[in-house]
């Protein structure tokens, strides 16, 4: 597949070409990076570790809604599912994600509201340089520089971008381009692999999961549960900022005689994620959940997909407000085992 | 404080059989993170630390551990609870005690004097976080970060918490034991966060939270963390009736914040948590700090200072401000 | 705001006292503008102060709490506590920037029945002035 | 709420009163067409017979379940139309009005805009009736008996009236004797019988009355309870005499070793008494009482060599070892007579009261001309130097009533005529003395006032229309400075005597009285009645009445009228034998309780109380309700942070969809 160039000089006019045309891209909001429309002349920067919260919500969002209707009334309302979209500097840890997501919404049917969006979406990657603090995406089946999910990966050479389409929807972007571009040199190519060499290479925090996913079962009960899930606060940071959690709740909202069904992220670290009708809570406490969290990434998941839902891009750890660090969990596991 | 004495101390109650386990302190994973710690014997003791790193308020778990279903016969642990509170934590032991939330004989209140704690966003934005573990020290008017053997001098105003800056009770209200001796208070700043608000314009203010509350992701993590959001079933998740949709968008944002702050009006005690552990950065302390100027200027109320006071949502005085009333 | 504007109000008023004056401003024939609703409640005490945040977010461009005149409260201190409640929901509501013309709380006896009516015209024009709460709709938004 | 909702919707023209500006038909078809509304009508009057018989069959034939009226203000016809869908079968707390006349018709004029909001309205309501919960009103029994507090006239005529009708009395006094501020007066206006000859009998009647159990020298402690209901807690204090061996034959008083050497209340400090009294002869009971303050062995722990009274009782019956003892009973209904103060006449120094022994009160004076006063009715005065009959003497009017310097705006009602009363006693004892009347105005609006007013005036009164600003000594004289505003010529009267008309005030003790029976004050500071015009014996706690000077002042026959009023409203519920509870009351939902006691501290009515229950082996606090005590009002509801308290049919989810229908439907 090929490689193309794009020097930095022209990098404003290569977003020219697609701003305002549904592309989003990470800015700066307060003093956090997030995913947001990109108006014809701006031009998204891109030094950046990550995005604080991952950009899932294209696909998946937090609330939307199914279907809309009244009161006594039997017709239901479908509503429309967005449009063409372009994810512009999203990290290889969360493309990943989006297609390990994707294995659920397609696994005992196909989810029209997921699918659709996400075959609306064009991801365009950004390999990562400078690999986050608690960035551990290499121990977890991914690297800096992977292209899995993505339609195209560009990477940072210095004074240019190195632009590599991954699907043909990433050799359309190249293809709208091309008059910017120029064929990628083999020095070029070479400074790439020194590059993501690198980046690996500054990868600080590690997981060692041989044998996790068959081991934890075993650990159903033990006494390490209760040890790391004692200061959970039961908060749906970690799960709302995983780009891999996809669970959602399904409500109707009625107000006066209209009503919606919709359908919103849920975390299952909050109690009545699972508290049954009848009062009754499968995972009573924080210690169940807290080992639902882990066994779902790591030993469901990995089960059905053949996958750990787990990309290693840190933001559970970072934004934890009592350090639970699953780095440190999965640590404490493997020493269990 | 004295490590030592801290430890010594926390042994001996965690070895009293009237208590259950101590919740305290702990270096975190690596860098400046510190850790919640729940020691059960005079060994685990040995990992509880103070330092300014110690932001953190410990007694929203007074409150937090579940009573699951005992079987029949089976007695419920009645043992005593050990916490370490700094002076704005004591304030929410007070005020758990004025609504019930804890009785007295359930507690033991480890005091610890509190010189100030730094804000550890603040501190990982100038002096750039590592994966090493991380030291922090008093000294003064600075604060030491030790780090592989190098020390490092920060003014203590530039990394200084918001609340401490704002603080008027370093030191505990309230505690069965003291740890060390009581600091001096230092001078309070003027709440310019709250006041830079109140001389924006109406239109300004509404604009200003709007953009704040749109990033709300509804964690709840405020909620969760916050000492006195103790209720079993929080009025904000129920579903009959729906005070506030699920849904997240700015209008129901907006009424989950509303209420949050409104519930917290004249029982919050500004230990700034919700502040520090919000994950989309909302200035919620600018909230609740607001209603708590409001209550101690106009109707001359402080929360989580006197046990026996009458709450102040449940209460009223006859000479009550009704300026606004038609 | 143009006087085309109409707004929506929402009334929340105590059986014994405010309910009884909008009763008799009935039977004075006593005439004020149709954009008010009441809902009864038993004592202003009953009304949660998140039923206004509730009742602008749901389609009202004001809200009305009365109450009776303190110490006259049927139940004796009712008025006091909704003084409290209400009286720290209005500054809250104007610290994160909702217009405070959009919200108003009045004593009115079942004497009242002009007062009723001078409270009515106040609650409206404030609001007419205010304009529609658009802002803060929950239907409006993804809907 | 298991069964569909199944709603009726019921547009009354009201004649044109509706109609006239509301297009009911169009709010009837709109109603139509809102979910689970099978029925939508509209008629001329709804609250006719044929209106609810139309509602009654529409219930029967469409197995209607709910039911909204949209007509007038529910505050005039919910009974009534609760009456008709219970008669129907479904029950009364399934109806919603919608007040479509008080607050829509007769207040708007554009018929549009009145229709529109009619359609709201109408929205609103069944937006909350299909969330309305059946309710059941419940009645508990009530004790066929009833507490006076306060054994003057009025408690004395409330006890007499409700033991006549066969109910049981504890009537509880404080003092040793029955009989009040009354006993203490001579003659009474107009008709100047002597209050004594009319009293006494009434004394003696409630302590012989098999029906009443009286307990003087005692005092309420404790009303738990409710109508009905309430439980009473009295503290009878020590007389250290023993109650059935005393003969009253007053040896005791007589070789007391302090005899006479303490002012005596009933004599207002003129007269003397002994450590062990008999406030005054006719006291009832003729119980003699050790005063604790005053007796020497109780104060000093001997006397002599023994207490003299103990030496010389031949019944033997001093008991020094007696003790308070507490004496609990229930009753149905409690009427609150305790009376009033006389107003404090050294609040005005200016009139010299603490200063010259011959400036009096009216009560004095009462005394003073009393056949069987201190004096034995010879009115003499001590002027500093010697005991004289007074030549000159002036009456003050409205000493600490209408008086805002003192905090008494009121007019206590009774000073003018007492004053005439005593200037003509006066007259008769001293014929050639010179009287005059200080008054600002003469208030005598009673049957017979104005003729005795008259009548003293022709007896040579001088009335002089002026309020003193001064009262001073000169030489033997008191000189009262004051200007005749009539004549506007300033005076300097010597006198020989001055008497203060002083007024009525709330008793200092009231505040006891008021936390004992959550009762409340009016401005004037006495207890405020339920409704000034139409309830004036009542109060807002259900079964507690009022009597007497309590609620404000009065003269006796408004006394005696008030009394029997209290009296048959206390009997109602003693007659009915039951008591109806509202149904509409708050109720808790203990599994989301946090027991933080928030509506335990709202609670006017201390209806709520926190109890521990056991939540799966844990022991945790929740608040319970008494729904006999809760009135419904829901102020605990809106304090209640887990909103696990809800007042029933005004619950949040039924309130929540009612705001949401107004607010969207356009």
């Amino acid at each position: 597949m090929s490689a193309m160039l794009l020097s930095k000089e022209k990098w404003p006019q290569f977003v020219g070409k697609f701003a305002g045309k549904n592309l989003w891209a990470p800015k700066l909001e307060g003093e956090a990076m997030r995913f947001s429309p990109v108006e014809e002349g701006e031009t998204p920067l891109l030094e950046f570790s990550n995005t604080r919260i991952p950009p899932k919500s294209a696909a998946f969002p937090q609330t939307e809604t199914m279907f809309r209707f009244q009161l006594g009334n039997q017709e239901i309302k479908l509503p429309e599912l967005g449009e063409e979209m372009i994810l512009m500097g999203i990290r290889p840890c969360d493309a990943r994600a989006m297609s390990i997501v994707e294995k659920l919404f397609r696994w005992d049917y196909d989810d029209p509201y997921y699918l659709e969006r996400r075959n609306l979406i064009t991801l365009i990657g950004l390999a990562c340089n400078e690999p986050g603090l608690n960035c551990f995406c290499s121990s977890v089946g991914g690297a800096p520089d992977s292209t899995e999910g993505l339609d195209l990966l560009m990477v940072d050479l210095g004074d240019s971008f190195l632009m590599e389409a991954v699907t043909p929807k990433g050799e359309a972007v190249l293809k709208e381009a091309e008059d910017l571009l120029e064929k990628a040199g083999s020095e070029a190519l070479k400074s790439r692999e020194a590059i993501t060499a690198e980046a690996g290479s500054k990868i600080r925090r590690t997981v060692d999961h041989k044998g996790i996913p068959e081991g934890l079962p075993a650990l159903w009960d033990d006494p390490l549960w209760a040890r790391v899930s004692a200061s959970c606060i039961g908060c749906g940071t970690c799960t709302y900022l995983c780009p891999t959690c996809h669970c959602f709740d399904i409500q109707d909202e009625v107000e006066g005689f209209e009503a919606r069904r919709c359908r919103m992220w849920d975390s299952c670290m909050f109690e009545e994620y699972s508290l049954h009708t009848s009062g009754h809570n499968p995972r009573p406490t924080r210690r169940e959940r807290t080992r639902n969290r882990i066994n779902h990434k790591y030993n469901y998941y990995v089960d059905k997909f053949d996958v750990i839902a787990c990309v290693g891009c840190g933001r559970c750890i970072n934004l934890c407000p009592v350090n639970i660090d699953i780095v440190e969990i999965l640590r404490q596991v493997k020493e269990a085992l | 404080m004295d490590l030592e004495q801290l430890r010594k101390t926390a042994a001996e109650v965690v070895s009293r059989e009237d208590v259950k386990y101590l919740i305290g302190w702990k270096k975190g994973t690596y860098g400046y993170r510190v850790a919640p710690v729940f020691v059960e014997d005079a060994a685990g003791a040995a990992e509880l630390f103070f330092s300014p790193l110690c932001t953190a308020n410990l007694t929203t778990y007074l409150t937090m551990a579940e009573k699951l279903p005992l079987p029949r016969g089976q007695e419920a642990d009645k043992r005593k609870v050990a916490l370490m509170v700094k002076g704005c934590d004591s304030r929410a032991v007070v005020q758990l005690l004025v609504e019930k939330g804890i009785h007295r004989d359930q507690v033991v209140v480890i005091g610890c004097p509190c010189p100030g704690m730094v804000d550890p966003a603040l501190l990982a934005e100038k002096y750039k976080e590592t994966e090493k573990p991380v030291d922090l020290k008093w000294d003064g008017d600075q604060f030491l970060l030790i780090c592989d053997g190098e020390e490092l001098a920060i003014p203590r105003d530039e990394v200084l918490a918001e609340k401490c800056r704002l603080c008027r009770y370093p030191n505990p209200v309230i505690s069965d034991i003291l740890l060390g001796d009581p600091v001096e208070k230092w001078e309070v700043a003027e709440d310019s966060g709250v006041a830079e608000l109140d001389t924006l314009d109406i239109n300004e203010r509404w604009s200003y939270w709007q953009e704040q509350f749109s990033k709300c992701i509804r964690c709840y993590s405020c909620r969760n963390v916050c000492p006195l959001c103790y209720c079993q079933d929080c009025i904000l998740d129920r579903l009959n009736p729906t005070w506030v949709n699920r849904a997240v968008n700015f209008s129901e944002n907006t009424a989950f914040n509303i209420s949050r702050a409104f519930h917290l009006a004249g029982r919050c005690i500004e230990c700034g948590e919700c502040e520090r552990v919000c994950p989309a950065n909302i200035p919620l302390g600018k909230l609740n700090r607001k209603m708590a100027q409001e209550v101690r200027e106009k109707y001359g109320f402080e929360p989580g200072i006197d046990p026996d006071a009458e709450p102040f949502q449940a209460s009223f005085k006859p000479d009550d401000p009704e300026d606004f009333i038609l | 705001m143009s006087d085309s504007f109409e707004p929506n109000i929402v009334a929340f008023l105590c059986n014994w006292c405010s309910y009884a004056g909008a009763d008799l401003a009935g039977t004075s024939r006593v005439h004020y503008p149709a954009n008010i609703q009441v809902i009864r409640v038993m004592c202003s005490g009953r009304v949660n102060p998140l039923y206004v945040m509730n009742a602008l977010q749901q389609g009202a461009d004001g809200v009305l709490v009365s109450g009776c005149h303190p110490g006259d409260c049927h139940y004796m201190e009712g008025n006091f506590f909704a003084r409290r409640r209400l009286g720290m929901l209005k500054d809250l509501m104007e610290y994160v920037g909702v217009d405070p013309r959009r919200f108003h709380m009045s004593w009115v006896s079942a004497s009242e029945g002009h007062k009723w009516k001078e409270v009515v015209e106040k609650t409206v024009e404030d609001a007419r002035e205010a304009g529609p709460f658009e802002g803060f709709r929950r239907r409006r938004i993804d809907w | 709420m298991t069964e569909k909702p199944k709603v009726g919707v019921y547009v009354c023209h009201c004649g044109i009163n509706i109609s006239a500006t509301v297009d009911v038909e169009t709010v009837a078809d709109f109603a139509l067409k809102l979910p689970n509304v099978e029925v939508a009508r509209t008629y001329s009057y709804m609250c006719s017979d044929p209106g609810q018989a139309l509602i009654k069959n529409d219930i029967k034939e469409h197995g209607l379940n709910r039911v909204i009226v949209a007509s007038c203000s529910p505050r005039m016809h919910e009974p009534t139309f609760r009456k008709a869908i219970q008669e129907a079968g479904i029950n009364p707390y399934y109806l919603e009005m919608a007040n479509i006349r008080e607050h829509c018709s007769w207040v708007h004029e554009d018929r549009e805009e009145a229709t529109a909001k009619s359609k709201k309205l109408v929205a609103a309501a069944v937006a909350k009736v299909r969330l309305l919960e059946a309710l059941e009103s419940k009645e508990v029994d009530a004790e066929p008996a009833a507490l006076v507090i306060g054994a003057g006239i009025a408690g004395i005529q409330a006890a007499l009236d409700i033991a006549d009708a066969g109910f049981k009395v504890y009537l509880v006094e404080k003092t040793p004797s029955v009989g009040g501020r009354m006993a203490q007066l001579d003659k009474t206006f107009p008709t100047l019988d002597c209050s004594a000859c009319i009293l006494t009998p009434k004394m003696v009647d409630c302590a012989s009355h098999p029906n009443i159990e009286l307990l003087s020298y005692s005092e309420v402690e404790e009303i738990g309870g409710f109508i009905g209901n309430f439980d009473v807690k009295v503290r009878k204090k020590a007389r250290y005499v023993d109650f059935d061996k005393c003969t009253g034959c007053g040896d005791c008083a007589a070789a007391c070793r302090v005899k006479d050497r303490f002012p005596s209340e009933f004599d207002m400090g003129m007269g003397k008494r002994s450590a062990i009294y008999l406030p005054f002869p006719q006291a009832v009971p003729a119980k003699y009482t050790i005063d604790p303050e005053s007796c020497l062995f109780l104060t000093k722990g001997k006397c002599g060599k023994g207490p003299k009274c103990e030496e010389v009782c031949q019944a033997g019956a001093i008991n020094f070892d007696q003790q308070d003892e507490i004496v609990e009973f229930k009753v149905g209904a409690v009427i609150v007579a305790t009376g009033f103060d006389p107003f404090d006449a050294s609040r005005k120094p200016e009139y010299g009261y603490s200063d010259y022994p011959n400036v009096i009160t009216g009560m004095e004076m009462e005394r003073l001309v009393s056949a069987s006063g201190p004096t034995g009715g010879k009115v003499k005065v001590f002027n500093g130097e010697e005991e004289i009959e007074p030549k000159e003497v002036a009456f003050i009017k409205c000493v600490g009533s209408r008086d805002a310097s003192v905090g008494n705006e009121y007019c206590s009602r009774v000073c003018c005529m007492y004053v005439a009363k005593q200037a003509h006693l006066l007259r008769d004892k001293l014929p050639d003395a010179n009287i005059r009347v200080y008054y600002m105005d003469v208030r005598a609006f009673g049957k017979g006032f104005e003729e005795f007013y008259d009548r003293v005036r022709r007896e040579n009164v001088r009335y002089i229309r002026g309020n003193p600003s001064e009262i001073f000594k000169r030489g033997k004289k008191l000189v009262v400075k004051v200007e005749d505003t009539l004549t506007a010529t300033p005076l300097e009267d010597e006198v020989d005597l001055v008497v203060l008309g002083v007024g009525l005030e709330p008793r200092a003790d009231m505040r006891q009285t008021m936390d004992l029976l959550r009762l409340s004050q009016s401005p004037d500071r006495f207890f405020l009645e339920a409704h000034p015009k139409l309830r004036p014996v009542d109060t807002a706690t259900d079964g507690v009445f009022l009597a007497g000077c309590c609620q404000g002042p009065k003269d006796i026959p408004d006394t005696v009228a008030q009394a029997k009023g209290a009296a048959s409203s206390a009997m109602i519920p003693l007659a009915r034998g039951k008591v109806m509870i509202s149904a509409q009351v708050a109720t808790v939902d203990e599994s989301t309780c946090r027991g933080c006691g928030f509506c335990v501290n709202i609670c006017p009515y201390t209806a709520i109380e926190l109890v521990t229950v056991n939540r799966f082996g844990h022991e945790v606090e929740v608040a319970r309700v008494n729904e006999a005590l809760c009135k419904g009002c829901g102020s605990c509801s809106a304090g209640c942070l887990s909103d696990s308290i809800q007042p029933k049919s005004f619950r949040d989810r039924q309130i929540l969809p009612q705001i949401a229908a107004l607010g969207v439907v356009r």
